[in-house]
């Protein structure tokens, strides 16, 4: 079913270099990879697997040094900040620190006020845009009018989370890319973050990219999942194929590394 | 915001220094409007007036006398001339005299004037002692001779057609006058300089002069350390290396021997108060540009910058309003270390005769330099130099002291 | 009934903050270990677990504070000892702590043999060098890790092996009992697992006679822990045994929990995922009647009233809750559906 | 003493930079020693070039000296030419920066125009000895004093701290030449237990007899204190907050939960504290110098201070661009040494220049 849908991104040798001589480090080695619309996929690795760095050059916040990313097919060009604005319209992301995500001097309904102005509805009447807003938070169970000129310290980790998602709510792009966004989330409040995520993918068609650690979501929530290693896509398929019954070393070893609840966790083979 | 500023005036540390600073300012700016004199204006003439309030002795002869019957007013008038030196010597003779040492009280100044007028006489020969310390006794005697006299002061005027000295008046010991009522008193409270200046309205003027080098010397290496910093920082590559090799350049060099070799070779003549700030702004910014720059490497890659690059913003946008405000606290607590650091290099160069021109305008360094030169710390003259030390320190530990609570704010780990 | 490494009766403590507010952040916890037997302290972040593992070890300094409740190590009660005779006699040597981040637990200017001798001598004073080094050799050879480390510094080893060798460390005088905060949530899948097979030798091979693992991830405490306790707002609100914690959860916040938890494992697919709204309340001044009231699905008005006390239900289970078993199990029951 | 012991501890451990480690050592340092050979370039071009800007024209004042009683245009116009090809200045900027560099090599930094006839390099040599012999031990000295000071304050919460950071604030921003006179008046012009100028006393002649030393000496005390309170302050407040963030750091509550006395976990705070302080010596030596520059002008003490002001007095260019090369240069050894050293005595830096 996958397979009539529109292609949105897709990388060909993607790779990024950092530093030179002594401090030289490859982050990404020739990655390729394909993202349909309405497709949810997840990039699984350990820290310093280089998939943050990934996850920049996809958003276009680092340029890479080799390979090339292709956009609904045809090569990005971020020559110019306009082109740059107009790709970020199709593509938003949510970060892992909800904390850090906020400028501390703002109040958050500038967050929401950008959003609207990137949609082309600056000029809008101000009444109009609270109504906006209005939708978005409510679309996250948030109410907005509790919300409004607070500062983002007088928030809860979840609430401002959740405010992010609002965000892409307002923008919707046609891919999120979510880096950790429930790492730094309790477990009880995990489960509604991923419900309004999937819940906007199947409203508006929109495609995934969960930058994780974690492989239990990555399995509980993705299509396709992708596992990276120093820089390298190890292995990739769908969910059931790579998790259920990884084929490479390096993820089998990692599946069995997971501590599981309903099957024996071994422990020997440390 | 309000918060901050809220738990900023909360520090004890920094309440202390913006008192301390605060009065200084107003002084600066308050006394010239009550002494409205040329702070380099020269009015004694002699060096080194003690600070105390100048009677003018004609116009107080002029005013009107009252009379006081005051019981230790003889005493007062001995004692003033009476130093320990005198008492000294005075024992010394009586002793060489035959005097039994116990009846001598030299606290006592009656009993000593009295021994003195009954037992000295200059024509006995008093065995070892030398002819020099003979006359010096004939002249501390001559010198005593008017105070115990009772009688006062004939005033005459002399007359153009005789020529000779009509009486006018007659002053006696117990006649007093009104100082207020005295045309013309002036009171010096710091005394003056060696040149005759008033060392107070001096003083405030170079104050005033040395806080204006400082902001512009801070302004200017701050400014300079911040745009390099940012610079540095946010776009960094090729641009970031060169900058931070040229920061480091600066860094080695001592800024104080750059100070002097600029200074010098901008020759006597153009170093005017806001050159050397000029100066001292451009070889003091390496500091600010180091933290500024390691502060905005931290920010740049942040959550919320890369939101902003997402939102739309422009590069200009970004570090406006994304990155300046989180450094602004930094900034000025940097401002403020800047102006303190640039008053003390003014003062230094200035010490070493590489200061602002002299004619023009007062500085704190140069009234030191004055002092120096005229050795007035070897003469003991500690209002020329002490008052001015304390100025530079009061200033420079106020501006520190608001830093340091200012750093307790923003950094809770140092809190105490 | 065999005796009990650490037990511990109605310990309350408090921190006092900047602002001279009370936050008490352990209220009235009771709980026993076993030798030979580890117990595992769930709870999501805030909810006072960690700091439940700093007031275990009956030394406080600011900002924590004691405030009532006994500590019994090994039959020594020492909640009334004088902090330097805690220090001289039981830290380090009766009960050790294992902390969160190892990233710089480390002295980074010293060796770690060097740190090892520093921690012998602050009980031992006589204790030769090459005798440490000999205990500290065998001691990393039998828990799997390379010896040179001990000429290393901490800045020369990676995540996974600093954290490996804090707990080796920790426990080089066979501690009665040790306490774990979190030993391995910073670490890497691989270095996690790792740590974990340390843990379970060290109980093994009697390095160690008794454990307290305290983490949010309940996978971990199924796999290495008999018992397990849930911690919510300060408080204890369930205890059994880790199969009937996880699959047989009584009090709501556990319930809710266990079915928040995510593992890479068939069938997980299609269950879906349970949350629970809302945030946990603020420890300065905590609500008046069950704290996880306005959270609870099953909420009635009694739970608001008056403080609920533990339900003992017999082989050390219990829970904190108001409604019988039977109405609790029926509520999850009709849940399910 | 604690210091003493540490050092020792410290030295035991540089013999064993493996095989690996000391390749990654030497390329880090060939870049360090580059990048100051690089530096040493630029001072030699900024002391020639900063007098070379001067309005006016030097040779033609010395000329004007010289020639006091001549009266023909022509034998002074050659007296001129005379000293201007002496002093290269009648040759373009290039040729005598070159000229320049290699007078410097071989040890001829030009004749002083204040003090004619004498070579500036022996003015140098005499009064560099006797900054060295000012300022070094008195800039440590102050080091070593604020740093404890500063720990102490960390350490000792209550009422130390509340006493010593405000005195050290004030203390450190104290003008050096405030310092210096304060001194001066109190223990030379008031109790007259030193002398207030000079080196040593006027009427000797500088030999190895003892009463020569003791003048030195007694000489000596008061620049000497002046420059060490001076850095007392500056190095206190460092220390303590250094030593504030080291005690809040995790080591320490892990330490104690391990049973270590306080008395060695503090040891283990200082020495943490303490080693990066060895960076702030490297980077305050050249302020330090300024400041004591100043203070040897006040007491008129013979070293590069007193040097460097003459020679502005009497507009003498050599002498200036050749005290403040020597300046530089001195900063430049003692900071590139302080970093080799900081190198061996701190792991963590270690670490960072083999990887």
């Amino acid at each position: 079913m996958i397979k009539n849908k529109k292609i949105y991104l897709s990388a060909k040798g993607l790779t990024k270099v950092f530093g030179f001589g002594r401090t030289r480090t490859l982050a990404v080695d020739h990655v390729d990879l394909d993202l349909y619309e309405g497709e949810v996929i997840s990039i699984v690795g350990e820290s310093g697997s280089g998939k943050t760095t990934l996850a920049k050059l996809l958003l276009g916040l680092i340029n890479p040094t080799e390979g090339e990313i292709y956009f609904e097919g045809k090569e990005r060009d971020l020559s110019t900040n306009k082109k740059r604005v107009a790709y970020w319209k199709n593509i938003q992301a949510i970060f892992q620190d909800p904390f850090s995500s906020y400028n501390i001097f703002n109040k958050i309904d500038a967050v929401l006020l950008d959003c609207i102005r990137m949609r082309g509805d600056g000029r809008l009447p101000y009444s109009e845009k609270v109504e906006m807003m209005e939708k978005a938070c409510s679309f996250v169970n948030l109410k907005f009018d509790e919300m409004t000129n607070k500062y983002p310290f007088e928030l809860s980790g979840g609430q401002m989370q959740r405010l992010m998602i609002a965000r892409i709510f307002l923008l919707n792009p046609k891919i999120l890319l979510a880096d950790e966004i429930t790492s730094m989330i309790d477990a009880c409040s995990r489960a509604t973050i991923l419900d309004m995520l999937l819940q906007l993918r199947d409203d508006i068609g929109m495609s995934v990219i969960f930058i994780t650690h974690d492989i239990g979501l990555a399995y509980f929530v993705s299509d396709k999942v992708y596992i990276m290693d120093q820089g390298m896509f190890v292995e990739s398929g769908t969910a059931d194929e790579v998790i259920l019954n990884p084929k490479e070393p390096y993820t089998q070893r990692l599946i069995s590394d997971v501590p599981k609840i309903y099957e024996e966790w071994d422990l020997s083979t440390v | 915001m309000k918060h901050t500023l809220g738990q900023i005036f909360r520090s004890p540390k920094f309440l202390v220094g913006f008192v301390i600073f605060m009065a200084i300012l107003l002084l600066v700016i308050i006394y010239p409007l009550f002494v409205t004199d040329n702070p380099l204006g020269i009015i004694g003439q002699g060096t080194f007036f003690e600070p105390g309030i100048y009677v003018n002795v004609y116009d107080s002869l002029r005013s009107p006398q009252y009379i006081l019957n005051l019981d230790n007013a003889a005493i007062n008038r001995i004692a003033s001339r009476l130093g320990d030196q005198e008492r000294q010597d005075m024992k010394e003779w009586l002793i060489e005299y035959g005097v039994p040492e116990d009846e001598i009280d030299i606290d006592d100044t009656e009993s000593l004037m009295e021994l003195w007028v009954n037992n000295y006489d200059s024509t006995i020969v008093v065995p070892g002692m030398t002819a020099a310390k003979r006359k010096y006794y004939v002249r501390l005697d001559a010198s005593l001779e008017g105070i115990l006299a009772t009688e006062g002061f004939h005033i005459s005027v002399r007359n153009e057609e005789t020529g000779d000295l009509d009486e006018v008046g007659y002053v006696n010991q117990k006649d007093y006058v009104n100082v207020n009522q005295v045309a013309n008193v002036r009171i010096l409270p710091l005394g003056t300089d060696n040149f005759g200046r008033d060392m107070l309205t001096e003083l405030v003027a170079a104050i005033g002069v040395s806080l204006k080098i400082g902001l512009v010397a801070g302004l200017i290496a701050t400014m300079i350390g911040l745009s390099l910093g940012l610079l540095a920082g946010y776009i960094g590559g090729w641009l970031d290396d060169i900058i931070m090799f040229i920061t480091n350049l600066f860094t080695v060099i001592p800024s104080f021997v750059l100070l002097i070799l600029i200074s010098y070779s901008i020759g006597q003549e153009q170093r005017g108060a806001i050159t050397i700030a000029a100066v001292i702004g451009l070889t003091s910014w390496v500091w600010t540009t180091r933290a500024v720059r390691a502060q905005v490497i931290s920010l740049r890659n942040r959550d919320h910058v890369n939101l902003s690059k997402l939102s739309g913003h422009s590069v200009l946008h970004i570090i406006v309003a994304d990155i300046l405000p989180y450094i602004a606290s930094y900034v000025f607590m940097a401002l403020i270390l800047q102006i303190s650091s640039g008053i003390l290099a003014e003062a230094g160069l200035s010490i070493l005769g590489l200061g602002p021109k002299t004619t023009e305008v007062p500085t704190l360094g140069l009234m030191m330099n004055w002092a120096m030169i005229y050795s007035a710390h070897i003469m003991g003259k500690w209002w020329a130099y002490f008052p001015v030390i304390v100025a530079i320190a009061l200033v420079s530990f106020s501006l520190n002291l608001m830093n340091t609570g200012l750093d307790q704010v923003f950094n809770p780990a140092l809190r105490d | 009934m065999s005796n009990y490494m650490l037990e511990v009766k109605e310990l309350t403590t408090k921190y006092i903050t900047r602002f001279k507010e009370n936050v008490y952040a352990v209220d009235h916890v009771s709980l026993a270990v076993e030798e030979g037997k580890s117990l595992g302290i769930a709870g999501e972040s805030g909810c006072g677990k960690s700091t439940l593992a700093l007031s275990l070890m009956g030394y406080y300094f600011p900002p924590l504070h004691y405030t009532s409740g006994e500590i019994i190590i090994n039959g020594k009660n020492i909640s009334g000892m004088d902090p330097d005779s805690v220090r001289k006699l039981i830290l380090g040597k009766e009960i050790a702590y294992i902390p969160q981040s190892a990233m710089n637990a480390l002295n980074p200017t010293q060796k770690i043999i060097r740190f090892i001798e520093d921690v012998v001598h602050a009980h031992h004073p006589d204790a030769s060098k090459e005798y440490i080094l000999e205990l500290a050799t065998e001691r990393f050879e039998t828990l799997g890790l390379p010896p040179n480390v001990l000429e290393k510094y901490p800045v020369e080893l990676s995540g996974g092996m600093k954290q490996r060798t804090v707990i080796a460390t920790s426990v080089i005088l066979g501690p009665k009992v040790l306490i774990a905060d979190e030993p391995s949530s910073a670490l890497d899948v691989t270095s996690q697992k790792k740590v974990i097979k340390m843990l379970r030798d060290m109980m093994d091979k009697g390095i160690i006679k008794s454990m307290i693992f305290i983490t949010h991830e309940l996978p971990l405490l199924y796999n290495v822990t008999d018992d397990i306790m849930v911690m919510y707002a300060g408080q204890i609100v369930e205890q059994a045994s880790a199969k009937n914690a996880v699959f047989d959860p009584l009090h709501p916040y556990a319930y809710g929990l266990m079915g928040a938890i995510i593992v890479p494992e068939e069938g997980l697919r299609d269950v879906s995922l349970r949350a629970i709204p809302g945030v946990p309340p603020n420890l300065k001044d905590p609500p008046s009647g069950c704290r996880f009231a306005e959270r609870c699905k099953f909420v009635q008005p009694e739970c608001l009233v008056n403080s609920v006390l533990m339900r003992e239900l017999g082989n050390n289970r219990a829970y904190r809750c108001i409604f019988t078993e039977e109405e609790l199990r029926e509520f999850y029951q009709n849940d399910k559906k | 003493m604690l210091q003493a012991k540490r050092g020792m501890a410290v030295f035991s451990n540089c013999q064993s930079i493996g095989g690996a480690a000391l390749k990654g050592y030497l390329k880090y340092f060939g870049g360090k020693l580059i990048w100051f050979l690089i530096t040493l370039i630029f001072a030699f071009l900024l002391n020639f070039i900063l007098p070379r800007l001067m309005p006016g024209d030097p040779v033609a004042i010395i000329t004007q000296r010289v020639v006091q009683g001549m009266t023909s245009q022509t034998g002074i116009q050659k007296v001129y030419e005379e000293y201007a090809t002496l002093f290269g200045t009648n040759r373009p900027m290039h040729e005598q920066f070159f000229l320049y560099v290699r007078n410097l090599f071989q040890g001829n930094l030009g004749t002083s125009f204040s003090q004619y006839p004498r070579p500036v390099a022996d003015i140098l040599k005499s009064s560099l000895g006797w900054t060295l012999a000012l300022q070094l031990p008195a800039i440590l000295v102050g080091w070593m004093i604020g740093n404890t000071l500063g720990a102490l304050a960390a350490y000792v919460k209550k009422g130390f701290d509340k006493v010593l950071l405000p005195a050290s604030i004030f203390l450190s921003n104290l003008p050096a030449f405030g310092m210096a006179v304060i001194l001066l008046v109190i223990f030379g012009v008031q109790l007259k237990w030193f002398p207030t100028s000079g080196g040593y006393g006027f009427d000797m002649i500088p030999k190895f007899s003892w009463d020569f030393i003791k003048s030195v000496i007694l000489h000596y005390q008061l620049p000497f204190w002046s420059i060490v309170t001076i850095a007392i302050g500056g190095q206190a407040i460092g220390m303590r907050s250094m030593s504030i963030y080291e005690l809040n750091a995790d080591y320490v509550k892990f330490a104690r939960f391990l049973g270590i006395k306080d008395r060695k976990i503090i040891g283990y705070v200082f020495r943490n504290a303490m080693l990066p302080q060895i960076t702030g010596l490297a980077l305050s030596i050249g302020t330090m110098v300024g400041g004591a520059l100043v203070a040897e002008t006040i007491f008129s003490y013979p070293g590069l201070g007193s040097t460097i002001l003459t020679a502005v007095m009497g507009q003498d260019y050599p002498m200036i661009s050749a005290a403040t090369l020597l300046i530089t240069l001195m900063v430049l050894v003692t900071t590139f040494l302080i970093e080799i050293l900081y190198g061996v005595i701190d792991p963590r830096i270690k670490a960072a220049q083999t990887d």
